[in-house]
């Protein structure tokens, strides 16, 4: 249960992973997939083959290996030959990164930005379209759990259908209701008037849908829109402007770090820089290694950015329902 | 922001190739100004006298025209906002007046947090919050009355986690706050003895360390949280993690008393809301350390902006449950490094990765999109990860 | 002479201060002047009195003195109670830093990136509206010299006269030409057809001036425009599709970073840890400083991001003419 | 970009509603694409073959059937583009190839460094460049002929600067590149005996370290450049930051041999260009040794991405004219971090500043015009900062 409704059903220390859980399988930082538990279950990875069987009364957290066949070029590990994973409980963060991309996703900076502008807390009644790949409703979920809910829609039913059957797997049911609905030319269920306390919308037109999204909001309500291209901000910021009040646009990245045992040469040997050249042609011919003389290391944690980054994901815009009065 | 002021830079036809930088287009003095003010004059006379006495105002573009009335408007009449406080607010007023006494942590950047440290209902949070309980205030309205935040500190003396009374908490909310020193969770840890646990711990519970009244014991009838806090608690900050002044900051964000009807199916779930001398921060009770000794915390949140955190972490982490994911918080890069690197070496984490957050706010107008041109540049690093058993041996605990 | 057009015109080591140089007068970092240097002259700041008799026949790069009355609160500095100030040749980067606003200007990330996109070399013709403040022409000027020439427009005459009358000043005429001339209305001047290497917009309504800029700009030459606002990028874009290809538009920023000699407080004391809290009230009581038992302090240099910074300048569009043919 | 393409996401009636996400969309089977091209099918023709046989593509949005055609043509009718060499090209050429090679520093930090070290006409510019000649080729580029870039090198062995082979220089500017070891520049800096400084230059002069042979000995007649390195060139540059592949990226930018009349304006102002075995990288003439000596540099950039920096520019300082700027590239703050506070102490720079560009490109196509997705999230820091002649009496050198 990846959002837990009472209190035993957190993973703990002490909580074993049984049949029907869901883990999510490290081997990397990049390679991580979610695996429902069940017995004679079994998984094949570059690192081997792994039997479920061998998984289950261990703890969250745990390191298991594979068994033999096909093992190979596992990553080090102390049993010969065997190669190695951990078994994840799976988290709405972890989720972000194994779930199957049925569309484009949000990620972990515009997806925790969203729930601290959207200020939701525990007990909220939130309205999300397009459901997507339901990378954020499972956050939503968390936000607003255990007496909250996520009404969230998409108009396209495999994706709802597929979406609907990812909350079931991981226990979301009882807080996300999935509907196939058109927001865009349909907007909210009327019967939903006033029932939100903040809507999200990731529409390729979302200046469709905000009229209906002023009326689904409570009074004070927050809304959320997020696009790609800043010409879906400007139609959806005229849009906001007759209704809601506080309009900001914001875009959020994240630059990530890579940290090296590090060892930068250095320059104070003042006697060898002083000394004349030596000819040319032999200088050349050394291996690389014997012409470094003259240089000290120094060695210590040497932290940069990461070369890469995604550089635009999309510009999030949020909006409060004026009080009527004010 | 004036729906009428939409004149579009391309159909303009007044420009100022004609405007002669002297000085000289203000008809007005700042004695004239003076003496509006103290005949009462409304700000927003002021400005409107502003533009009837400047004799370049006409000739301006529109886009012009507007950017001076704005910047007189600014001046001479500023708006107020009312607005019930939330973890958004908070943060973002703090950044805004104090940034040194919350370590500079931006609101993206605790978000962040809370997210990678997997805060939801029921969980049981440990958290080192030395930046004046900005993050164990967040954590708390999170949980919405379950489960626990354990703030924990260093040697005898607790943080001050004085911001919490900012925050908007039902007394169910508070009660979920609890303090506890270091040392007591890591002599229970190290303990395989259950009665030696149960010793340490009540000793811990006697005095309640730094207990914070909470002004707010009835939240069914919100009231305007205390923007002023004594020169006493200000000095019990101790461990702030710069000298800069760090007085406290005009909530200008308050409790909107005529809009009940939101706040009703928030924060406090229906739960009892008697207790009237409710304290946030007590000890915790020996069942519950008892609990966190044998389950371990569900996750793990570090802001201490000041301090190395690398020696800090490696005590911390045992007392997290395997699979429990933790977020570290710091306004220099290099501490994280160290930190991330001896975690790496010691295998006691997987998934870590050091992460900057980077926020840009835009101004979003007809014919005038941009970025803001002032930006906060910074907001916090943030090393996060995620414990695991690193025996080979995987069938128990430790 | 800020763009040496002989090498016996730089400053040197060797090369003294002399009357009618101008010299940039360095407070702090941010706190900067350009004064001309004149026998008698005097500079007043709150560092005290300069006398420009001082001054002269010293090498670039000194420190000189206040002449005691009115000093006070100087910066330390050797001689009783006598601020003191920095004397520096003029740069066109100091040059940024210290000249009129008359406009918005430009600051160096961007200049930077403009003249490396502009594939700016010695010898260079290249053209330039608005002339502003003249921040980015002084980079064009030493960009092109000894044997290139910048030709800037304005169409605001005081601003030209004014441009004219520091170009002058840093040595730059032979570099720079100034006229008064409405590019967005009037285009450049017929006469100049195919005569840029180069051509560098910075106006409100660039895609006025597109079309004549493309005229003006040899086969295979580079465009440059700079705008604050999206809109602009998005006509000017437009209007480049037809004669232009290679269209590229950037956005560059500077951050910056503070240093100090840092302490980081340890936690490294573990008996102190497991000692039970004193009672809370006595503990309150005690200065800040007796609190901090337990606590050891490690010192190094840290460095940290700056809180503020432009967050945005404008977009930088560059495109090159298209070769016919191709 | 297609100009036709201009359909409005507003005024689309046309979504995604209806396609199943099966991957039977396209009819064209993987090898039906390679039958094509073995029969020399172009691929353009590939292209639209592949979007007549997808049963999704009519049911695509505008912008999709862009994104779709795009990314086909990518794939299998990528365009070549030729282009005369320039800093701008070589540099982003290696950025994208071969990072590592220069020390990931990206075209703006290298723009910087320029403006920040005052490159222009009659500068004497010293340098360290161990990536690989970037650093000098883009000087050498700025001199235009006049003036020298020095490029100087700890211990004995001159680091490689086979990159300027990529730049278009006339031999007229190759002349101005000069090598000279650090040791000599500084003993003739130490030494206040003229005679001595002549000798040690003199000894240096005999064996012309490393000298690069220039391919391109005819500038009026462009020739493409040379795009390989031999073996025992690569090896040569030893002192590479950092250990990843560090393999000649293949220059797709070439010289345009039919233009040459943009060229003729450029580079070589209409002096001499005759002399046909020149060569890059000479050790400079006593005479132009005793000149540095007593005038000093007019600036410094330092690149040494694999260095600490702090000892380095503590010999070269000394060398510069008082008031010359400098600017010190490094790929880790750190080092620039300790450099500046040691700087500041010795009060021998002003105008101290660490900075870092930040670089972003966007997409402007009607209605979505955005960021590019991806990115080079890091292109370097730079220290810069301003010699001073720290010494009270003012009236002198040393």
């Amino acid at each position: 249960m990846m959002v837990p409704l009472n209190p035993s059903a957190k993973p703990t220390s002490q909580r074993r992973i049984a049949e029907g859980d869901t883990v999510v399988v490290y081997e990397r930082h990049d390679a991580m997939r979610a695996v429902a538990v069940r017995a004679g279950g079994v998984l094949q990875n570059r690192f081997g083959v792994f039997r479920h069987d061998d998984w289950l009364g261990r703890p969250f957290g745990c390191k298991v290996y594979s068994t033999g066949g096909g093992g190979g070029g596992g990553r080090g590990g102390g049993k010969a030959g065997a190669g190695f994973v951990h078994l994840l409980a799976p988290t709405p963060e972890l989720w972000t990164l194994v779930l199957s991309h049925r569309t484009q996703i949000l990620y972990i900076a515009d997806i925790s930005l969203v729930v601290a502008y959207l200020e939701l807390v525990p007990g909220c009644v939130v309205f999300e379209s397009g459901t997507g790949s339901g990378s954020l409703t499972t956050s939503l979920a968390r936000a607003v759990a255990p007496h909250g809910r996520v009404c969230t829609f998409d108009f396209h039913e495999q994706r709802a259908t597929s979406a609907r059957e990812d909350f079931e797997r991981n226990g979301l049911s009882s807080l996300i209701t999935v509907a196939v609905r058109d927001i865009q030319s349909e907007g909210f269920p009327e019967e939903q008037r006033g029932a939100a306390d903040a809507v999200f919308l990731d529409l390729p037109q979302p200046w469709l849908a905000i009229p209906s999204a002023g009326i689904t909001l409570k009074q004070d309500g927050v809304l959320c829109s997020f696009s790609p291209c800043i010409e879906q901000v400007q139609r959806a910021c005229e849009a906001m402007r007759s209704c809601f009040t506080d309009i900001r646009t914001f875009e959020i990245l994240l630059r990530t770090y890579e940290v090296r045992e590090g060892a930068l040469k250095g320059a104070t040997d003042n006697e060898e820089c002083n000394a004349g050249p030596l000819p040319q042609k032999r200088r050349r011919l050394l291996p690389p290694a014997k012409t470094l003389d003259g240089i000290q290391n120094s060695s210590s944690v040497m932290v940069r950015p990461c070369s890469t980054a995604k550089g635009h994901t999309g510009y999030l815009t949020f909006a409060r329902l004026r009080v009527h009065g004010s | 922001m004036q729906d009428a002021a939409d004149g579009h830079v391309q159909n303009e036809t007044r420009d100022n190739r004609s405007l002669v930088d002297n000085n000289t287009a203000q008809n007005l003095s700042s004695d004239d100004i003076e003496a509006m003010k103290r005949d009462g004059a409304s700000g927003d006379t002021i400005v409107e006298a502003l533009i009837a006495n400047s004799s370049t105002f006409g000739k301006k573009t529109v886009f012009s025209q507007e950017k001076y009335k704005l910047k007189k408007q600014k001046k001479y009449a500023p708006k107020v906002l009312l607005r019930r406080p939330s973890t958004r607010s908070i943060c973002e007023t703090y950044f805004k007046k104090s940034p040194a006494r919350i370590g500079f942590m931006r609101v993206d950047a605790l978000s962040l947090l809370l997210s990678m440290a997997n805060v939801g209902p029921y969980s049981d949070v440990l958290v080192v919050d030395m930046v004046g309980g900005l993050v164990v205030g967040a954590v708390a309205e999170r949980l919405g009355g379950t489960g626990y935040v354990c703030s924990t500190y260093l040697g005898s003396s607790p943080s001050s986690i004085d911001i919490i009374r900012m925050y908007n908490l039902s007394s169910d909310m508070t009660s979920r706050i609890v303090q506890a020193p270091l040392g007591d969770l890591c002599s229970l840890q190290n303990s395989f003895n259950a009665s030696s646990v149960l010793k340490d711990s009540i000793q811990a519970e006697g005095p309640e360390p730094n207990t914070v009244p909470v002004e707010n014991t009835e939240p069914s009838i919100p009231q305007p949280v205390d923007t002023t806090v004594s020169d006493e608690k200000v000095q019990s900050s101790e461990i702030q993690p710069t000298n800069i002044d760090i007085s406290e900051p005009t909530m200008d964000e308050q409790i909107n008393q005529d809009d009940n009807s939101s706040l009703d199916c928030k924060g406090n779930d229906g739960s009892s809301i008697a207790s009237k001398s409710l304290r946030a921060g007590k000890a915790p009770s020996p069942e519950r350390m008892k609990y966190w000794n044998e389950h371990g915390f569900s996750s793990l949140i570090v802001a201490a902006p000041g301090h190395e955190v690398e020696s800090f972490v490696a005590d911390l982490l045992p007392l997290l449950s395997y699979s429990a994911p933790f977020a570290i918080y710091h306004q220099y890069l290099q501490p994280l490094a160290a930190c991330m690197h001896s975690l790496q070496v010691s295998k006691t984490a997987i998934g870590l990765q050091i992460s900057e957050p980077w926020l840009r706010e835009y101004q979003v107008l007809p014919s005038r999109t941009h970025p803001h041109m002032q930006m906060n540049a910074f907001g916090g690093y943030i090393l996060s990860g995620i414990r695991i058993h690193n025996g080979d041996a995987c069938n128990g605990i430790q």
